[in-house]
């Protein structure tokens, strides 16, 4: 059996699917964060499996695009923690099935 | 007919800047007692007199063209047009465009007439009276270009304009449930013209233009939506607006929680919009569906005029009864255009005009009994003709006409309708003859448990009409409501050269129809 | 790509990445779920290795596994022990299994069914160089806007982190409003009532 | 390389000034000073696109053909500029309640004006992507800016949900950078056209998470449910921005995405189908939940939702075939006209909250049209033109695309969309009805009025005066918009 | 003769009624204006008092009316002259709307010439009595403008030259009654009864209004003379064609019937009478000029002026006869149980009325024209008489009269002229004009020669017994005046009426004597013939045998009747209750068969209002606009539930992140 790209690509969506299992029922928004970073994750490496087994510039594309996704995915994960003590500081919890003063 | 001037534009804009004008000057907020507030030396209330400046200045203006208007010419008169929005590239195109013919014409003038009764008729009105005024001048600036405007969307734009005004002029001066009756005005407008908005645009999309005058109705044939469909469409908004069984809900909310002026004007020229549509631009536009229709708006006018009736016997209260008459009434107006003749058309808009005259005037005395007894319960009022001689006069004088007595207004327009629509009609007509006898019945029950009987001493107090805008309008409406019963020539002539057109088409396309097999 | 050490390579680090992520699925403890992301990202990492993207390989162990997760341990150093739960909320995990599972079969049918016209059998070689001539050149316009967005999302988290004299002051207010008892009624349902937000001193 | 810098001007403006702004921030300690450099720095963008437009760059590709500035571009960075240029003029309260964050707040808004205007001119995946986030990123923490209870949980479930929304939309970019090997637009169109057969369930799946990842910016149901929370939380003139500039910059993404490089025949019935549906949904989701809210700024991000439908359905025609410009026209249209008309109605809000100790509340709007008549009427104006009803902007914006609509064939999309009206006159009444028609409680009429900043005033006027004057005079504005789209599809 | 001439008798009463409405609005004025507004100028109000008087109300009027009976008489010589042909046809086009066009325009033939001099006439003394019977009284000005306008629409009915402006004016008129019955409408029966006679009416008008619209559409024109000449044409030729068109038997049946309707109504015959005997709240002058000399015989003179319509069909004239013999007969044998004296006299004109209507049916056109002019005179005598009576005894129930022949002697003397004249003894006018009905029924229908021969003689007992009842025996002492009503303070004490009122009964007993012998020599007939298509020479009919006959008949039950009442208390003795052997009959009787109770009780109030408009308007609230309404709430309900999705959770908006996308691809992949 030959491992091709197809094993990548089902790769990184079981990682896509867990990650977004995760975001989506974690109640911790740190959890959430998480899946959202498992998300992220499947991502690239969808994007470097293309990358190897592609032409040359969508190598580099794909990669490009790569480093891209983790700088965003460190920004995120920065400004989503700054937001998370935020929201602790003023409600003394993260847990996002807590802060439910937005409804309706 | 062409002044050369955009007389028109004038006419239709002249009071909006009535508002500014008000906006501009201030206004009088102290409240007095009613009764002695034109005592002299009371301060000038610059509002009402503005407003009835302009109200009279665009009366005027609204003869002067009467009386200039080319008779014996066909087709619109005192144009005023320019392109107002043109995308050529996406086919968007917008005309400003305004004109009057025989069948605009007569509307006109009846919404000018109306809007000075309706600013009389506030004469006391003291709750925010700059407000008041200046939308009450919108409103006359709206209902002006509906009956004017020649573009689809123009038309459209005024449609809704007019919805702002009545919406905060009933929720604001009304009485009783007025918040809800507004917003059930408001909603049932905007949901007749969603409607209407579609078929405008499938219309408008056919035609590749929205200018009534070119739209052919080969165009429509062509167009995504069938053309019954888009007739209905409109139609919608135009039986709503009239308005025709089962739609007609809203009317009495409206008109028995509007302060005076405003049901005055939403009897005599709103609802007139319906009607004026239905002639204007389904039958002008879509003649061969409008003759497809026929029976179906017989049907409909049919039920709406004997339906209406029998359900206007029991309502007790004075103005929900006149609501409910004017469902009744209006009814008509389908059944005569349903004759698709020249007589048939021309009484429904006779029609049209002559239930703006009466029943203005019915709601003009209502409200003027109103004013004075504050209640509106038929049950509570008896005898009132000792006590108020005068308004009873009126009263009666205005409920024999709504009866459809000779020698008034209404009569020649029923007349014409019966005359009319037999022929084709014939089971609908006979049907509605069945209307004239109701109507009699309620309207003398009205007038027999309210003005007749034994006194009650409650309204010994009461004043009759003392002031001079009260005898201003009584008098002025009667006189009006006379000379259309005994001399209807005057705007018959030219609602004929309305219609002729339209009947012109309609027999063009009926003949076709039957040539082509 | 046949030769057993390949295979050996791709399953364990296959196995290691997926067990990670889910054992962050069924970890009660946040601590305990960002070390199991760790052992994830790392098995991501060795996975690029298998895909000889190695410069992409050292990216992702300095920025996840040296940056944020280390970022991510901060911020739950600094909540009290009580809110280190991670345990899945019963209410969401159903709808979010239906709608995980639509998405997993969406794309696995996608990733097996579609032809991908797969052509390279070679890997690219110098690929530190081409990345970096490639944003030089070609993404340089994402490259610099990318700078900006790390600036703000700087920027940003700081102001937002820091806790300045006014946020004080709003902080104050807002427990207070809390203790007024403006804390969300239930039986208010059409609309939680927000009360007035405090003046600031600067207001003046 | 320098006349790609050129080309980047509107958004380099924005850029520069953002950064100065944020060093001048420790010097610079008047609020007035730095609001009026923000303002200059969109005043500025603006009128750099404008020099594009003149000096006939249209067309030009820049930076290896990521960017294009092209009409279309012009007209979304002029009124993304614009919208940021009102929300900064009327953030006073917000700066005054913010003393030592000024030149980050002010700094965030032009650098996500400048993502979102990039994000207009983009035709590169990766472009679009980073310009997303850019924006995304700053909407975040402006969201949060004031860090008390309701702006930091609005913040953060936007963050949240918008996270997982660029998640999803990044795997979508990315099964369509696998499938067709390029990042470029037309690239992406070309391998379509010629090899997208049998691809389509891929593609599709692409096209739905770019769907889901554009619509949830756009505030499209059933992606919308971050819009309310974000904006009750969020400080109103960021509530203001949000509402239109994100809005805004969606649809020019969406319309780029999928009018270059969706727009093969292979694909373009579906996207027809979709949009007519989100369309539905939307208005329907959008005006149903806003009929009981009783917070105003809530309650304008339900509506919000409900106009993102009802520009949903001008991509419905557009999708439908006859009508490219028409129905790309009428969004650009509808989005101008929505947009001065929503900045007027935040604009009052703002002032409003600003008198009665900020409060939403629709009680605290009871007898505005007596205390402070220009402020109801002009709160009332703009309802009125929300809810469609002339001589407004709204007004034509829906006539123009109920007709795209009609004309695609899509007629029963413009009743639907009709009827919506109908529902959401309901809710806009209400407001209306509580300025002019409800009697004031006791105290808010006792309040002492706080004479509101002149640079809101102006804010005020001016967006009122576009209500109006597009309303009365639209022809101009939808030449441009005409124009604007042929640039696209010609 | 010019026509100006004709529309100058119109207009002068018209310009009295402005006159006096004028005068009445003054009234109205003066009496509040100045209570409210101060600056009403005082020295206005004797100025207006003195030009805007009461008798501005009346003088101008009763001027107007003479000027025009001498202009109809002159008219009417003229006729003489032309044997009755049409003396002159005018017609102004009033509007058109499309091929529809209305006209306005007078015909003068014989028929109207008659007509004329009756309703000016009768109307003229009917004035001159008003001034006396009503002086005092509060609406004496409003009165007489009624009364004006009244004449005025008479006129107009009877000049119109088209079937259009007949029906408006034929409507006018009832409008006048309505205003006239009602005219004392604080009475609530005043009321009741004004409203009522104007629905009922209207209900015949209907089917007039229909046969209208009908022969409109049939023929396109309204022209009288045309349609008539169309009937008369067609009846001989068995096919009926104007301007080209056919027009079958049936339409043509049917426009006869819906004229028939139209008669039925407003002459208030069999089943629309009902409204009659309720008028009698109006004012007695009224009664005696609207509701027996002028306003119901106008639906005679509808089928006097369509009688060609009327006999081309033999299913209209059957049906008309039949009515009209049923209803003489019926409202005699009510009139016969009667205790007031103007319900007697309502229910006799009822059946002289229909005297004419079956006198039309078969075939007796003079006769039944003659007959009510006859009629006109001797009822508008009997009414006024019956008026004088109430003028000074406060009261029409003649149970509380008696004996007053010696204290009125004049109008003794004239009511009974005018009973005798009723009754049809020889020589009095009614018997010449009864009598030639008589003989037209005997030519051509027996069955209606039977019914009318028994109401004949039921005349003479009725009137007799209310003779009797009135001006014989003890008298009971009248009725004290309502208070703030106007009338006599002693009614204890009667006397005779005032010069003003006594002057009209004479002239009318006068006329009543003598008017039938306009039957000798056929000029009478002539000139009411010349109104036909075919004019032709008419001739006195007589016949011994229906002659003896009825006279017999009549004076017998008079006689009869007189000796009954006489000993009418011996007769209770013998114990028979009232005047009927058989009490249920009795109680059948004086409850109007039951007819009115049928018509108002039951299907109007009943089963209309209670049932029909009852239901039709809880449809209306509940179902029409509570659809609407119900909509409406459970939708703001459902929206107020609906907002549990947005429950605030994170992952709420993110699952419907993932869940609308996949259902997309789903939906697309799959379809």
């Amino acid at each position: 059996m030959i491992i091709g790209l197809e094993h990548y690509l089902i790769l990184g969506a079981i990682l896509f699917c867990i990650g977004f299992f995760i975001a989506l029922s974690k109640k911790n928004a740190i959890g959430v964060l998480i899946g959202v970073e498992l998300m992220l994750n499947a991502v690239n490496l969808t994007l470097v499996a293309f990358s190897r087994f592609s032409t040359t510039e969508i190598a580099l594309s794909t990669q490009v695009f790569v480093v891209f996704i983790i700088a965003v995915a460190a920004a995120e994960v920065a400004v989503g923690l700054a937001l998370a003590l935020v929201v602790y500081r003023n409600r003394q919890t993260i847990s996002v099935d807590r802060t439910t003063l937005l409804k309706g | 007919m062409d002044p050369g001037f955009p007389v028109l534009s004038l006419l239709i804009f002249l009071p909006l800047l009535g508002v500014v004008l008000i906006a501009l000057l201030p206004g009088k907020h102290t409240p007095t007692d009613w009764l002695v507030q034109n005592a002299p030396g009371n301060a000038v209330d610059y509002p009402k007199w503005i407003a009835l400046g302009i109200a009279l200045a665009t009366l005027i203006i609204s003869l002067v063209m009467f009386i200039l208007f080319d008779r014996s010419a066909a087709g619109f008169q005192f144009v005023d047009e320019f392109d107002w929005i043109s995308a050529e590239a996406v086919g968007f195109n917008v005309k400003y465009a305004f004109g009057v013919d025989g069948l605009s014409m007569p509307l006109v003038f009846l919404t000018a007439i109306l809007s000075v009764v309706a600013v009389l008729v506030s004469w006391r009105v003291n709750l925010r009276t700059k407000e008041y005024f200046a939308w009450l001048l919108v409103l006359e600036t709206s209902v002006l270009g509906v009956f004017t405007s020649l573009d689809l969307i123009m038309f459209f734009l005024f449609w809704e304009l007019e919805l702002v005004p009545m919406f905060l002029l009933i929720s604001i001066w009304g009485s009783g449930n007025r918040n809800y009756s507004a917003l059930k005005f408001v909603l049932y407008t905007v949901f007749g013209s969603a409607f209407m908005l579609v078929g405008f645009l499938a219309l408008g999309v056919a035609a590749d233009t929205f200018d009534i005058r070119e739209i052919r109705h080969d165009a429509v044939a062509a167009a995504f939506l069938p053309a019954p469909a888009i007739f209905a469409f409109i139609m919608i908004a135009f039986a709503i607006k009239l308005p025709v069984v089962p739609v007609h809900t809203w009317l009495p909310d409206a008109h028995t929680d509007a302060p005076t002026a405003v049901s005055v004007l939403l009897a005599g020229v709103l609802l007139k919009m319906g009607g004026y549509g239905i002639l204007r631009l389904l039958f002008t536009l879509m003649p061969d569906v409008g003759a497809d229709a026929d029976l179906a708006l017989a049907i409909i006018g049919v039920v709406s005029i004997v339906y209406g009736a029998i359900v206007t016997i029991r309502q007790t209260d004075l103005k929900r009864l006149i609501a409910y008459s004017s469902v009744s009434h209006m009814g008509f107006v389908l059944l005569g255009v349903s004759a698709l003749g020249v007589t048939g058309l021309s009484g429904a808009a006779m029609q049209l005009v002559t239930h703006g005259l009466i029943t203005g005037m019915l709601f003009v005395m209502v409200g003027l009994v109103y004013d004075r007894t504050h209640t509106r319960q038929i049950s509570d009022m008896s005898g009132l003709a000792h006590h108020i001689p005068l308004l009873g006069i009126g009263m009666v004088f205005a409920g024999l006409a709504g009866l459809g007595l000779p020698a008034l207004a209404g009569f020649v327009a029923e007349i014409t309708i019966f005359l009319g629509a037999f022929e084709s009609q014939t089971a609908a007509v006979s049907v509605a003859l069945t209307g004239v006898l109701l109507a009699a019945a309620y309207i003398l029950w009205a007038l027999q448990r309210t003005f007749f009987g034994p006194k009650d001493d409650n309204w010994a107090h009461l004043p009759d009409a003392n002031h001079w805008s009260e005898f201003t309008i009584i008098a002025g409406l009667m006189a009006l409501i006379v000379l259309l019963g005994v001399y209807p020539s005057v705007v018959m002539d030219l609602l004929e050269m309305g219609v002729e057109p339209i009947v012109e088409s309609i027999e063009t396309v009926v003949s076709a129809g039957a040539g082509g097999g | 790509m046949s030769d057993f050490g390949f295979h050996l390579a791709f399953w364990s680090l296959a196995a290691m990445t997926i067990g990670g992520a889910s054992m962050i699925m069924v970890s009660r403890n946040l601590i305990h779920a960002v070390v199991w992301l760790v052992l994830s990202m790392l098995g991501v990492a060795g996975l690029y290795l298998t895909l000889s993207a190695d410069f992409i390989a050292v990216v992702q162990v300095l920025i996840y596994v040296g940056a944020i997760s280390v970022l991510m341990l901060f911020a739950i150093m600094l909540t009290p022990r009580a809110e280190r739960d991670n345990s899945s909320s019963l209410k969401t995990a159903g709808p979010a299994g239906v709608v995980v599972i639509m998405v997993m079969i969406a794309t696995f049918w996608v990733a097996i069914d579609t032809d991908w016209g797969s052509v390279r059998e070679v890997a690219l070689t110098d690929q530190a160089r081409l990345i970096g001539e490639s944003l030089i050149k070609h993404y340089i316009l994402p490259f610099e806007i990318g700078a900006v967005l790390l600036t703000a999302a700087l920027v940003g988290a700081i102001a937002l982190a820091r806790e300045d004299d006014e946020d004080a002051a709003v902080h104050a207010a807002s427990l207070q409003a809390e203790l007024d008892g403006l804390e969300f009624d239930p039986v208010d349902v059409v609309d939680p009532p927000i009360p007035a937000e405090p003046e600031s001193e600067a207001r003046s | 390389m320098l006349s790609d810098v050129n080309l980047l001007g509107p958004e380099l403006v924005l850029l520069v000034v953002g950064a100065f702004l944020l060093i001048a921030d420790l010097f610079l300690k008047d609020r007035r000073l730095l609001m009026g450099i923000a303002a200059a720095a969109l005043l500025g963008s603006i009128l750099y696109s404008a020099i594009l437009l003149t000096e006939g760059h249209m067309g030009s590709q820049g930076f290896g053909g990521v960017l294009v500035v092209d009409k279309f571009a012009v007209f979304f960075q002029i009124l993304l500029a614009g919208a940021a240029l009102a929300a900064v003029l009327v953030s006073t309260e917000t700066l005054q309640r913010t003393p030592s964050r000024r030149g980050e707040y002010l700094a965030l808004i032009l650098f996500s004006t400048a993502g979102l205007q990039l994000l207009a001119g983009s035709r590169d995946l990766i472009m679009i992507f980073i310009a997303l986030e850019l924006t995304s990123i700053s909407q975040y923490i402006l969201v949060g800016f004031h860090k008390d209870r309701w702006s930091s949980e609005g913040g953060l479930k936007y963050l949240l949900t918008g996270a997982i929304a660029s998640a999803v939309l990044l795997y979508g970019m990315v099964i369509l950078l696998g499938l067709t090997g390029s990042t470029n637009l037309s690239e992406i169109a070309q391998y379509i056209a010629w090899q997208g057969e049998g691809k389509e369930e891929a593609l599709i799946l692409a096209a739905t998470f770019l769907i889901a990842g554009f619509g949830f910016k756009a505030a499209v149901a059933p992606f919308q449910m971050w819009a309310p929370d974000a904006y009750t939380g969020a400080p109103t003139p960021i509530a203001a921005y949000l509402s239109v500039a994100s809005k805004a910059a969606a649809f020019a993404i969406l319309i780029r995405v999928f009018f270059e490089a969706f727009s093969d025949d292979l694909l373009a019935d579906h996207w027809k189908t979709i949009f007519a549906v989100l369309a539905t949904i939307s208005m329907f989701v959008g005006n149903f939940f806003a009929i009981r809210q009783n917070n105003i700024k809530r309650m304008l991000a339900y509506s919000s939702v409900a106009q993102a439908g009802t520009l949903l359905i001008g991509l419905a025609a557009i999708s439908a075939d006859r009508s490219e410009l028409l129905g790309a026209s009428g969004i650009l249209f509808y989005l101008a006209g929505y947009t001065v008309t929503n900045l007027a109605a935040f604009t009052v809000i703002v002032l409003v909250a600003n008198q009665n100790g900020g409060s939403y509340d629709l009680k605290s709007y009871r007898g505005l049209g007596t205390r402070s008549p220009w402020l109801a009427i002009v709160l009332a104006f703009a309802l009125i033109s929300l809810i469609g009803l002339p001589p407004t902007a709204v007004f034509f914006g829906k006539i123009y695309l109920f007709e795209t609509a009609v004309q695609s064939g899509l007629t029963w999309l413009a009743v639907v969309g009709a009827a919506n009206t109908l529902i959401s006159a309901a809710y806009y009444l209400r407001p209306v009805k509580a300025m002019f028609i409800d009697d004031a409680e006791t105290e808010a009429s006792d309040e002492v009025m706080v004479r509101p900043a002149n640079s809101v005033i102006a804010t005020m006027g001016l967006v009122t005066a576009g209500v109006l004057v597009i309303g009365l005079h639209p022809g101009l504005l939808i030449n441009a918009a005409e124009a604007a789209v042929a640039a696209i599809f010609s | 003769m010019s026509e100006t001439i004709f529309w100058a008798i119109l207009f002068l009463p018209l310009t009295a009624f402005a006159l006096a409405g004028v005068s009445a609005l003054n009234q109205n004025l003066q009496r509040r204006i100045p209570e409210w507004d101060p600056r009403y100028p005082s020295a206005f109000k004797p100025i207006a008092d003195q030009f805007c008087g009461p008798r501005l109300a009346s003088t101008p009027l009763i001027i107007a009316l003479a000027v025009a009976f001498v202009l109809a008489l002159i008219n009417l010589i003229d006729s003489i002259g032309l044997r009755g042909l049409p003396l002159d046809i005018a017609t102004h086009q009033l509007f058109t709307a499309g091929d529809l066009t209305v006209n306005l325009g007078v015909r003068i033939d014989g028929l109207t010439s008659v007509m004329l001099v009756i309703v000016t006439g009768v109307s003229l003394l009917v004035q001159v009595y008003s001034t006396g019977y009503m002086d005092g009284d509060h609406g004496y000005r409003r009165y007489f403008a009624f009364m004006a306008l009244f004449t005025t629409s008479m006129i107009g009915l009877v000049l119109a030259d088209n079937l259009l402006m007949l029906f408006a004016f034929w409507e006018l008129v009832g409008l006048t009654s309505y205003l006239l019955i009602g005219f004392w409408f604080h009475r609530p029966a005043a009321a009741a009864a004004a409203k009522k006679a104007f629905l009922v009416t209207r209900l015949g008008d209907l089917g007039m209004l229909a046969a209208l619209i009908l022969i409109y559409s049939k023929t396109g024109t309204m022209d009288i003379a045309e349609i008539n000449a169309l009937a008369d044409h067609g009846a001989e030729a068995g096919m009926f064609a104007l301007n080209g068109l056919m027009i079958g038997q049936t339409a043509m049946t049917l426009f006869g019937l819906g004229l028939i309707a139209g008669a039925i109504g407003k002459s208030a015959q069999f089943p629309l009478h009902i409204w009659l005997p309720d008028a009698m709240e109006g004012p007695t002058p009224v009664s005696a000029l609207v509701h027996s000399a002028t306003m119901v015989a106008a639906g005679v003179y509808l089928l006097a002026r369509f009688f060609p319509v009327i006999h081309a069909s033999s299913t209209a004239s059957d049906f008309i006869a039949w009515i009209g013999a049923g209803t003489a007969l019926g409202a005699a044998i009510l009139a016969l149980v009667q205790v007031d004296i103007k319900r007697v006299l309502a229910y006799s004109t009822i059946s002289q009325l229909a005297y004419m209507m079956f006198a039309i049916g078969v075939g007796g056109y003079v006769a039944a024209v003659f007959h009510l002019m006859t009629h006109a005179f001797f009822k508008a005598l009997l009414f006024l008489g019956s008026g004088s009576v109430n003028h000074s005894t406060n009261t029409f129930d003649m149970r509380k009269m008696g004996g007053l022949r010696t204290m009125m002697p004049i109008t003794f003397a004239t009511f009974v002229v005018g009973t005798l004249s009723l009754a049809g003894i020889i020589p009095f006018s009614g018997f010449w004009s009864k009598d030639e009905i008589l003989i037209y029924a005997w030519d051509n229908n027996k069955g209606v020669f039977v019914l009318g021969l028994l109401a004949a003689g039921l005349t003479a007992a009725y009137m007799v017994r209310a003779v009797y009842m009135t001006f014989f025996g003890q008298y009971q002492g009248g009725e004290q005046v309502a208070p703030g009503e106007h009338g006599n303070d002693d009614p204890s004490h009667p006397h005779e009426s005032p010069r003003s009122m006594t002057t009209p009964l004479i002239i009318l007993a006068v006329i009543s004597v003598v008017s039938g012998f306009l039957t000798f020599g056929g000029e009478f007939q002539t000139w009411v013939y010349g109104a036909l298509p075919h004019p032709h020479d008419g001739s006195f009919h007589w016949s011994w045998g229906i002659f003896l006959g009825s006279t017999a008949l009549a004076v017998g039950s008079g006689f009869a009747a007189f000796v009954f009442m006489h000993h009418r208390d011996r007769v209770r003795s013998w114990g028979v209750g009232g005047i009927w052997p058989i009490p249920e009959a009795q109680r059948f009787a004086t409850n109007l068969f039951y007819l009115d109770a049928l018509g108002e009780n039951l299907l109007a109030r009943r089963v209309f209002y209670g049932w029909i408009a009852r239901s039709s308007a809880w449809f209306d609230a509940t179902v029409v606009d509570g659809v609407v309404n119900h909509a409406w709430r459970e939708g703001l309900t459902v929206a107020g539930a609906a907002r549990f999705v947005q429950n605030g959770w994170v992952q709420a908006g993110t699952i419907s992140i993932g869940l609308g996308g996949m259902i997309i691809w789903i939906a697309v992949v799959l379809f």
